[in-house]
């Protein structure tokens, strides 16, 4: 997936994406309704597994797909369904919770990029045309050497089984009634 | 065998002790009769030695050396600092060898009366061992080395008269008087103590320099010639004799116990005690004790002589103040307390008036004290045996005891003209030589005022006589009085006697001080218009108060109002309780009672309830809305990164 | 095991000897017991100090001479130590607490309401007094210190009278603010030396700059104060007192406040002698205030144990006066003072104890003439009064000359008239107290009986006539042998005053 | 490109931010949530791609992050069904029972 | 291998109580979940505290120096919370505990997450434990399955999930500032810029999310109340512990050249979050949300450690977390016992209880007058070692608000002993009977918070492993 390589033409296609990411991110958090905010969440990652296709990391971009619209906004989707939340009247918050939410968020990023901005990051100079391949990606996962991840894969998946387990455990319905 | 006698002189003192511990903690409560022999044997025995002592003292080899004091025994009592320390002792020179007789003597024929006197009362085994405590602490006072010393008994001199003109707790008025006496002579005693101080300090900067040998506070040490003149020339900030500031406070300790003019309104009051109390503390020894303390002191005292005129002042002013109220007094005992106070006044200006040139006032002083101890003795051992008799001090309740009481008659009688200043009586002696040292002092205003007090005692004194022993009984109960029993008596003949014969003693040459005294024998000049003034109140007294009693109330009546102020003893009673009532506790004791109540028991709790208010104020925040509390984290994260790199770049 | 680590050990000892005695009737007697055994060790262990010194000691010594000293490691590497040692002082305060808390003990005879826990608290109470009077590292002290001020709030709490909480919540609340401020000074003395130890033998070698020490003596003096009643701290002392059960209060206003006292001069002026000398004025001037504040306070009280927390507020001012007046005499007198008024409050709370078991009522105004029904009591009573306001012959006379002489006497470092004047104010307190004894005991005591059914209350027991004859006893043998205790606290103090004169220009006073 | 690409991820991240704050239903916030945990994996990604290519790491991260990302949202959906089961409303801001 | 050790028995011990439940016939197994968990938790303490250091996977995973401390506590206040939830299980009460297994498993997850928090040397690792060490106990939160507990971990959760975000977004930073995931490497390359410090302030807020410092501690209160006693037990002192050990490697690792300039932030922090949760907690009524704001006030007093620059400060910031643990404990079980006996969680409830129960009364103020850190109680020194790190550097005015913020606990914790001393007896209060493990578990608690103030070795044995640990690493002054 080299084609990536030529600079200026992938700036555009950039440029692209993040004005759809930009742009469906802000209707996520705008949208009264609670079931176009989830479909409006899956554009802005769809968008954003784009991104990383651009930044050749394209295991991330199919996990990101499987794992985020695949997994997470079904999960969401489900849970607005489970919880009748899509018929609940428009989801809309006291101005002045928003007026704080808003503050609070622009603060955050005005302070933020600021000091990003301020501060010099250091770039590799030489880009690589090859960045680094899916088999490499999967051998840190066992890698038990100095440069592999093995514990952190352990530890997810233990993880995930406890979740699962729980998250059972919490949501069935009590046998004896209350 | 001499050296013996003066060696042992501690015993005196310790042998009221020694009898107060045994009597007070192991005899009292088994059986109070043999307690009281005790205690009246030990003063006794006390009395005894003191007589030996006073006869070797005063034989003719050791008064040869003019004064010599001696100090036959000493211990440490406390090292206050390196050079400040106080040895307790007993300290023997003219004056104090006196005053151990005058003391021991009245104190055992008190004791030896208080047997019959006191005999039935509750509390029999207390009231000796709180007379034996008396003796033991004004012994003490006595033959004290030292101004500490001196302060030390002072002070025990002061609880035990509290103790005994309390003696009868379960009367109000007596719990009163016994308060008020001690809490006016400590008042006193506060003045003495700071005199104390300085001249601690002071003392103890001067013997830095002088080395004398002796302690700083010891008289030896005070009345040493070149300390005397360090100190002259120490002066206050604002310029006036330092020394003259130590003496007067000094001086008003000494006019606190021997109730000058305005610390006199205890001694009134305090007659609320048994009369052999009285005869013993308010007539003999106690009050005399700032008489003596100024004695002690006299060589210091002489060095500021204004602080003499002002001792004269006030022993005058108090003398013709007392005499005056005694007039008007019914109370037989209040009278004899105003004479009291009237005889110390003039003991006072008799020594306000000598100086170390003419010492005869010294001399005066000491011998009208001397004679004083006893015919007041006599006089409230009297007035003792008619009470105990008639039931009640009133004097109009008396009358026409001559013949149902002729021994109490017989030394109430000389014991009355020895106090007026009649001839062969002591009175007449003592009262002479003070009336002697104003006239060749030049002091006229004392003079004439001596002899007019010299005319008022006269006729008060006769006044209660006539009141009490002639005229027919006027009220029931002195109608059937009877002679009180030959333990009474005895003490009286006894103190009569000595009232006739100790005028005669040539006191002259066993107490002086200072230059030596020139003339000899009685001063005619002096005695004439003394005596006549004496006969003058005698005689209008007779007139007045034998007859048909209606003179004496036509004169009340014409005085009006005067009268009644002079009666109610010019109302300085009034005036002090109205300062302490009302301004001390209402302005101050209660009002600091209740700011610390409120303003700084509140500030405190206003802290406390500051805290729980700012507490429940601060759990508002915890609003229960879960997007405040994000909202909360968000502003912390980026305040926390603010701040950390505002610190990095060294703004904050 | 030295004889100082078992001065500490027996009381604790003897609390858990109460928690598991299984009769509830034998439990006091165990008490009475192992306190019993402490006074003679406290006898023993001050026979053997006496030996140890025969009343030398080197006047120019700079650091206290401590005898019988233990040191054992405890936390090495922060430089803590259970260092115990013992000079004059300190024997002087474990004479004074073994005596207190063996009457306090007879005092609560019939304490009946859970009376396991009451002796236990009262005994691990008193542990900490002796442990904070025989430590001589800060660490232990400051253990020590708290050790013996939480017990209060239950002591109060449960068997106390009146509003018993409020005041108990207060009076440890306010301690524990001093005990904070102690904390603070603690650990600036610690970090201040630079000597990674808490020993203040060793802390005392060190010369603190001038600007350090003017911080940290108020701190540590108004820490101690607080508990010493300085004047603005005292409020909790008169509610506490009044709630307080007999023997708690005994032992609070006789020893608990004195080591008030004993700390401002131990640590605050030993060590920080320059911080003394800059702030001996402010403090004497408090502490006359206090005197005459406690004094003019007592005359105006309902309750007879407002009237002696008063009293002890205005004698408490005094101790702390004496320490203010940076001489050898004033320091005499304060150590004098600590001993006498802890022997005085503890007899005057025992027999209130006494009176309030047979009148049930404490109110000045409502009782009187009961001396007729309990002459020893009212005798003891009288006795007391007298040693407070001062009568020569008993143990009151002798401390507070030595603290006006010391007043007056002065020293070098701060105006000698201002405090002339602050001493004739404090000398008057003399009078004040005179007229708010005789005017409590006199409406109490004598007079007619009021109340008739006071007729028929008996005279003191066995036990109270124990309890307060051994405390008559000692009031009359320290008025009348000071020379006695003179011995054993000279020496000790003789190294403060060096450090004071040291520091500051060699005038000594006088000389 | 790697400045557009934080900024970018800044952005999406304060839209989160906000969208926590201010949204009423639970499930919302969720999304909030996936929203702000997505622009840290793109953060993750390009650095790791300008600063560090020669190692995987960034990536490693990214697949970590998203797996946890999945976990919570499960719990969170546990926890909200159970809830609603009893309150039959996900209204965030009506939850306040717990409180000072 | 044998470094892993304990962890895999904890693990082990989890998946095998797990497995049990699912093929053990359908009887009350709670006593078999229990003792088995506790068996497992011991032998991984005792392989703790014999265990030696070392490095495995390359570095990835390695014990050092303190770790193994953190490692005790978590595994010892685990064994101490089963000891007293034992009973919860077959309790009466309305917040009786079901599913004894699943409990048993998601506790032990989150004590593995905990301790490989503690071991692990890069970002990713660190992460992920630290995530699985969080979620199980958003679940435990939940466990009692009513409104309240309900709402009280969607709290949790959702401030949980917030935090976990920005600290991924500080996480990332510091690998867009250094390129380098291991701890060790990123520590050297960080150099002082902007960026730094706004990635320093989203890890202090993550690190301030799990140890309920001032702004980040607003969940903890209504998460306390509402979760189950023994979850709020395990919070406060678990969850706590592991957000230290968190601070721990992030401060003196990533950021341990610049300690310097975090030290005036870290004497704001806790002089607010002591002072916040003492002043607040005079006014609470529950005892669980009382325990919420004591347990935030001693987050105040631990980040005083910070302050100093000497090997003493980190010993004592671990010498009193072992100590607040094992008194916090204690107290917890008494709380545990009673609410679940009296099914009442009013501090008025505890009326009488010296009458009613002497030696329970008498246990719990002992851990009430350690956590106010009074004489002779090991509370005390801790604190008091604590004080002296911030005044050894100056920070006088931070040690007088802490003295005088215990002086504001003393009045709180008074407040409760009266309630228990001097208050006449609760009427309803009837008699409890403790079984024999949770006899043990109060054994254990009482003798620790009594025991380790008086004897030095274990100050003394925890001061030479952090020298040796402090060698190893090159903080700015630390020596």
């Amino acid at each position: 997936m080299s084609f990536l390589s030529n600079f200026e033409w992938s700036q555009n296609i950039f440029y692209l994406l993040a004005g759809a990411m930009v742009f469906f991110g802000f209707f996520t958090v705008v949208t009264k309704h609670i079931l176009r905010s989830a479909i409006y969440l899956m554009s802005v990652l769809f968008f954003s597994a784009g991104i990383y296709l651009l930044l050749g990391a394209d295991f991330l971009a199919g996990a990101q797909v499987l794992i985020y619209i695949g997994g997470i906004i079904v999960l969401l989707v489900f849970a607005v369904m489970l919880t009748r939340s899509a018929d609940l009247a428009e989801d809309h918050p006291p101005l002045t919770r928003k007026l704080f939410g808003a503050a609070g968020a622009i603060t955050f990023f005005v302070v933020s990029a600021y000091l990003i901005e301020q501060s010099p990051l250091i770039i590799e100079k030489s880009l690589p045309s090859e960045s680094a391949s899916i088999a490499s990606l999967g051998k840190s996962f066992v890698d038990i050497g100095a440069s592999g991840y093995a514990l952190p894969f352990e530890l997810i998946s233990i993880l995930l089984l406890g979740v699962l387990i729980g998250g059972a455990v919490i949501a069935r319905k009590e046998m004896r009634t209350k | 065998m001499g050296e013996w006698i003066t060696n042992s002189a501690w015993l005196i003192t310790a042998l009221p002790l020694f009898s107060f511990i045994i009597v007070g903690l192991f005899l009292r409560p088994l059986n109070e009769k043999l307690a009281a022999g005790v205690a009246t044997a030990s003063i006794g025995l006390a009395w005894l030695s003191s007589l030996l002592l006073a006869s070797h003292y005063f034989s003719a080899e050791v008064s040869a050396e003019a004064q010599k004091t001696l100090i036959p025994w000493t211990v440490e009592w406390l090292k206050f600092q390196e050079g400040v320390t106080v040895n307790f002792g007993v300290l023997l020179d003219p004056i104090s060898v006196m005053m151990l007789v005058v003391v021991t003597t009245v104190s055992f024929l008190v004791h030896f009366y208080s047997l019959s006197y006191m005999h039935g009362e509750s509390g029999y085994g207390r009231y000796f061992t709180y007379l034996n405590l008396f003796t033991f602490s004004m012994l003490g006072l006595v033959v004290a080395p030292n101004i500490f010393q001196t302060y030390f008994f002072w002070e025990l001199v002061g609880v035990s008269s509290f103790l005994l003109i309390g003696f009868y707790y379960q009367k109000p008025s007596a719990v009163a008087a016994s308060k008020k006496a001690f809490i006016v002579t400590r008042f006193a005693d506060l003045g003495f103590f700071i005199g104390i101080l300085i001249l601690g300090y002071f003392g103890f900067k001067i013997s830095g320099e002088i080395q004398t040998g002796s302690q700083p506070l010891d008289y030896a040490f005070l009345t040493h010639p070149e300390v005397l003149k360090a100190f002259l020339n120490l002066h206050l900030a604002n310029g006036n004799s330092l020394l003259a500031l130590a003496l007067l406070l000094v001086f008003m300790g000494a006019a606190g116990k021997s109730a000058m003019f305005p610390l006199h309104i205890w001694l009134p009051d305090a007659m609320e005690g048994p009369t052999p109390v009285s005869a013993l503390i308010h007539a003999a020894t106690m009050v005399v004790a700032g008489v003596y303390l100024v004695a002690r002191l006299f060589p210091v005292f002489s060095t500021v002589p204004d602080v003499l005129t002002v001792i004269a002042g006030i022993g005058l002013f108090t003398s013709a103040f007392a005499a005056i109220i005694a007039c008007t007094q019914d109370d037989i005992k209040r009278v004899l307390a105003f004479s009291t106070l009237s005889q110390l006044g003039y003991m006072m200006f008799s020594l306000g008036l000598a100086t170390m040139a003419e010492p005869l006032g010294y001399t005066a002083s000491m011998f009208h004290l001397f004679t004083h101890a006893f015919f007041k003795a006599l006089l409230f051992l009297g007035a003792g045996s008619i009470i105990h008799a008639v039931h009640s001090n009133d004097v109009w309740e008396m009358g026409g005891l001559k013949k149902k009481m002729p021994i109490t008659h017989i030394t109430f009688a000389m014991a009355v003209l020895a106090i007026a200043g009649i001839w062969p009586f002591s009175g007449f002696f003592s009262k002479d030589e003070i009336l002697a040292t104003a006239l060749h002092g030049e002091h006229y205003v004392h003079f004439i005022g001596g002899l007019l007090v010299a005319g008022l005692t006269a006729f008060y004194m006769a006044r209660i006589y006539f009141l009490s022993f002639w005229g027919k009984a006027r009220t029931e109960k002195s109608s059937h009085a009877h002679e009180s029993s030959w333990v009474m008596l005895a003490p009286l003949g006894f103190l009569a006697l000595l009232s006739l014969t100790t005028g005669f003693i040539p006191f002259a040459e066993f107490v002086k001080i200072g230059a030596p005294l020139q003339q000899e024998g009685i001063d005619l000049h002096v005695a004439i218009p003394g005596t006549l003034m004496a006969l003058l109140g005698l005689s209008l007294s007779a007139w007045m108060y034998t007859g048909t009693l209606n003179v004496p109330k036509k004169i009340s009546v014409a005085l009006g109002q005067f009268y009644v102020a002079i009666k109610n003893k010019f109302y300085v009673d009034e005036v002090y309780s109205f300062i302490t009532h009302q301004i001390i506790f209402r302005f101050v004791a209660a009002p600091v009672a209740w700011f610390d109540r409120n303003v700084v028991d509140g500030g405190v709790n206003l802290t406390g309830a500051a805290m729980r208010g700012w507490s429940s104020a601060l759990t508002l925040i915890q609003t229960g809305q879960l997007q405040t509390y994000l909202l909360w984290f968000v502003f912390g994260t980026v305040t926390a990164s603010l701040l950390l790199w505002g610190i990095f770049l060294g703004m904050v | 095991m030295g004889i100082l680590s078992w001065l500490i050990l027996i009381p604790f000892l003897t609390a858990l000897a109460v928690i598991f005695t299984p009769d509830s009737k034998k439990i006091r007697w165990v008490a009475l017991i192992g306190t019993g055994i402490h006074l003679v060790v406290t006898a023993v262990a001050s026979w053997r100090y006496l030996e140890l010194i025969q009343g030398n000691f080197d006047s120019k010594a700079l650091f206290t001479q401590l005898q019988m000293t233990e040191k054992l490691p405890w936390f090495a590497s922060l430089g803590i130590q259970y260092f115990l040692g013992v000079d004059g002082i300190s024997m002087l305060m474990t004479i004074l607490t073994s005596i207190i808390i063996f009457t306090g003990v007879l005092a609560s005879w019939d304490v009946e309401n859970r009376a396991r826990e009451f002796y236990s608290l009262l005994l691990i109470l008193v542990t900490g007094v002796f442990g904070v009077f025989l430590s001589f590292d800060l660490f232990l002290f400051f253990m020590f210190y708290e050790v013996a001020v939480l017990p209060m709030y239950l002591l109060i709490g449960v068997w106390g009278t009146g509003p018993k909480e409020y005041s108990a919540m207060k009076l440890t609340l306010m301690l524990m603010v001093g005990s904070a401020l102690l904390l603070v000074g603690f650990l600036a003395l610690y970090h201040g030396s630079g000597l990674h130890t808490f020993d203040f033998t060793q802390i005392a070698t060190v010369r603190f700059p001038k600007e350090f020490q003017f911080w940290v003596f108020p701190t540590i003096f108004i820490g101690f104060g607080i508990l010493g009643a300085l004047y603005p701290f005292h409020t909790w002392s008169p509610d506490g007192h009044a709630s307080a059960p007999t023997a708690v209060s005994m032992l609070h206003a006789g020893v608990l406040m004195k080591m008030g006292g004993y700390g401002a001069l131990r640590i605050a002026v030993y060590l920080l002698p320059d911080g003394a000398k800059d702030w001996g004025l402010f403090f004497m001037g408090l502490t006359t205030i206090n005197i005459l504040y406690g004094a003019f306070g007592a005359i105006k009280q309902k309750d007879l144990k407002f009237f002696t927390a008063y009293s002890s507020v205005s004698h408490c001012g005094m101790v702390l006066f004496g320490v203010a007046s940076l001489n050898m005499l004033g320091f005499k007198g304060a150590v004098y003072q600590m001993f006498s008024h802890g022997i005085m409050t503890g007899l005057f709370f025992s027999l209130i104890g006494m009176v309030y078991g047979r009148t049930h009522t404490r109110i000045i105004s409502e009782m009187g003439g009961i001396a007729k029904v309990m002459p020893w009591l009212a005798t003891c009573f009288y006795i007391g009064g007298f040693a407070s306001l001062g009568l020569p012959g008993l143990a009151g006379f002798v401390a507070e000359s030595h603290i006006f002489l010391g007043g007056f006497f002065g020293n070098v470092w701060s105006d000698i008239t201002v405090m002339r004047i602050l001493t004739i104010l404090a000398t008057m307190s003399i009078v004040v107290t005179a007229v708010y004894v005789l005017r409590g005991l006199g409406s109490v005591f004598l007079g007619p009986i009021t109340d008739h059914h006071f007729d028929g209350l008996t005279d003191a027991k066995l036990t109270e006539k124990l309890c307060t004859g051994i405390l008559v006893a000692t009031l009359i043998f320290a008025g009348v042998f000071p020379i006695f205790m003179g011995h054993m606290i000279e020496g000790s103090l003789v190294p403060i005053l060096n450090r004071l004169q040291a520091s500051g220009a060699l005038a000594a006073i006088g000389h | 490109m790697l400045r557009q690409i934080v900024l970018l991820s800044l952005f999406l991240f304060s839209t989160g931010l906000y969208g926590i704050l201010t949204r009423r239903s639970s499930v919302g916030l969720f999304i909030a949530i996936e929203m702000m945990i997505n622009a840290a994996i793109i953060n993750f990604v390009a650095f790791n791609r300008f600063l560090a290519p020669s190692h995987i790491d960034g990536q490693v991260m990214g697949i970590f992050a998203m797996a946890l990302a999945a976990a919570e949202v499960l719990v969170g959906m546990a926890i909200l069904v159970m809830l609603f089961r009893q309150r039959k409303n996900t209204d965030i801001q009506s939850m306040n029972s717990l409180k000072h | 291998m044998n470094i892993f050790l304990p962890e895999l028995t904890v693990l082990a011990t989890g998946l095998i109580v797990l497995i049990y439940d699912l093929f053990a016939i359908k009887k009350d197994n709670s006593k078999f979940s229990t003792y088995f968990s506790l068996l497992g938790l011991i032998l991984a303490f005792v392989l703790v505290a014999l265990g030696d250091s070392g490095q495995a996977l390359g570095g990835r995973f390695a014990v050092e120096g303190i770790e193994p401390w953190f490692k005790l506590i978590f595994l010892g206040s685990s064994i101490l919370t089963l000891t007293f939830t034992a009973e919860t299980f077959t309790s009466k009460a309305q917040e009786k505990l079901n599913h004894p297994a699943e409990f048993h498993t998601m506790m032990l997850f989150s004590i593995t997450g905990m301790m490989f928090l503690v071991s692990s040397r890069d970002l990713i690792s660190l992460y992920v434990s630290l995530e699985l060490a969080t979620i199980p106990l958003f679940l435990l939160a939940a466990w009692t399955k009513n409104i309240r507990s309900g709402e009280g971990s969607l709290k949790y959760l959702l401030s949980g999930a917030l935090a976990s975000a920005i600290l991924l977004y500080g996480f990332g930073l510091l690998y867009g500032l250094t390129g380098e995931m291991s701890l060790a490497q990123i520590g050297p390359k960080l150099t002082a810029n902007p960026a730094l410090w706004l990635a320093a302030g989203m890890v202090l807020a993550g690190v301030g999310f799990k140890l309920t410092l001032f702004p980040f501690h607003m969940w903890a209160p209504d998460t306390y109340e509402s979760a189950p006693t023994s979850i709020t037990a395990f919070l406060s002192v678990a969850s706590k512990a592991a957000g230290l050990a968190l601070f721990f490697q992030l401060y003196y690792r990533v950021f341990s050249t610049h300690t310097l300039s975090f030290q005036f932030i870290i004497s704001l922090f806790a002089a607010a979050t002591m002072t916040l949760g003492n002043v607040v907690a005079i006014k609470q009524k529950n005892i669980k949300r009382f325990m919420a704001y004591s347990a935030i006030s001693q987050a105040g007093y631990l980040m005083m450690g910070f302050l100093g620059t000497s090997h003493e400060s980190t010993a004592s910031i671990i010498f009193y977390l072992l100590v607040y643990a094992l008194t916090n404990l204690t107290a917890f079980a008494v709380i545990v016992h009673h609410t679940h006996n009296q099914d009442d969680e009013s501090i008025e409830g505890l009326r009488g209880l010296s009458l009613s129960h002497p030696i329970l009364a008498l246990i719990f103020m002992i851990a009430l007058f350690g956590l106010a850190g009074i004489p002779p109680l090991s509370g005390f020194v801790g604190k008091f070692f604590l004080f002296s790190v911030a005044a050894k550097s100056g920070y006088y005015w931070l040690v007088t608000i802490a003295a005088l913020n215990s002086t504001v606990s003393l009045y709180y914790y008074l407040r409760i002993i009266r309630q228990m001393y001097i208050e006449p007896l609760n009427p309803q209060e009837h008699p409890m009977k403790s079984s024999g493990l949770f006899k043990m578990g109060l054994g254990i608690g009482v003798l620790g918070s009594v025991v380790c103030g008086l004897i030095p070795m274990i100050y003394e044995h925890i001061d030479t492993n952090t020298i040796e640990w402090l060698s190893t690493l090159h903080v700015l002054g630390m020596k």
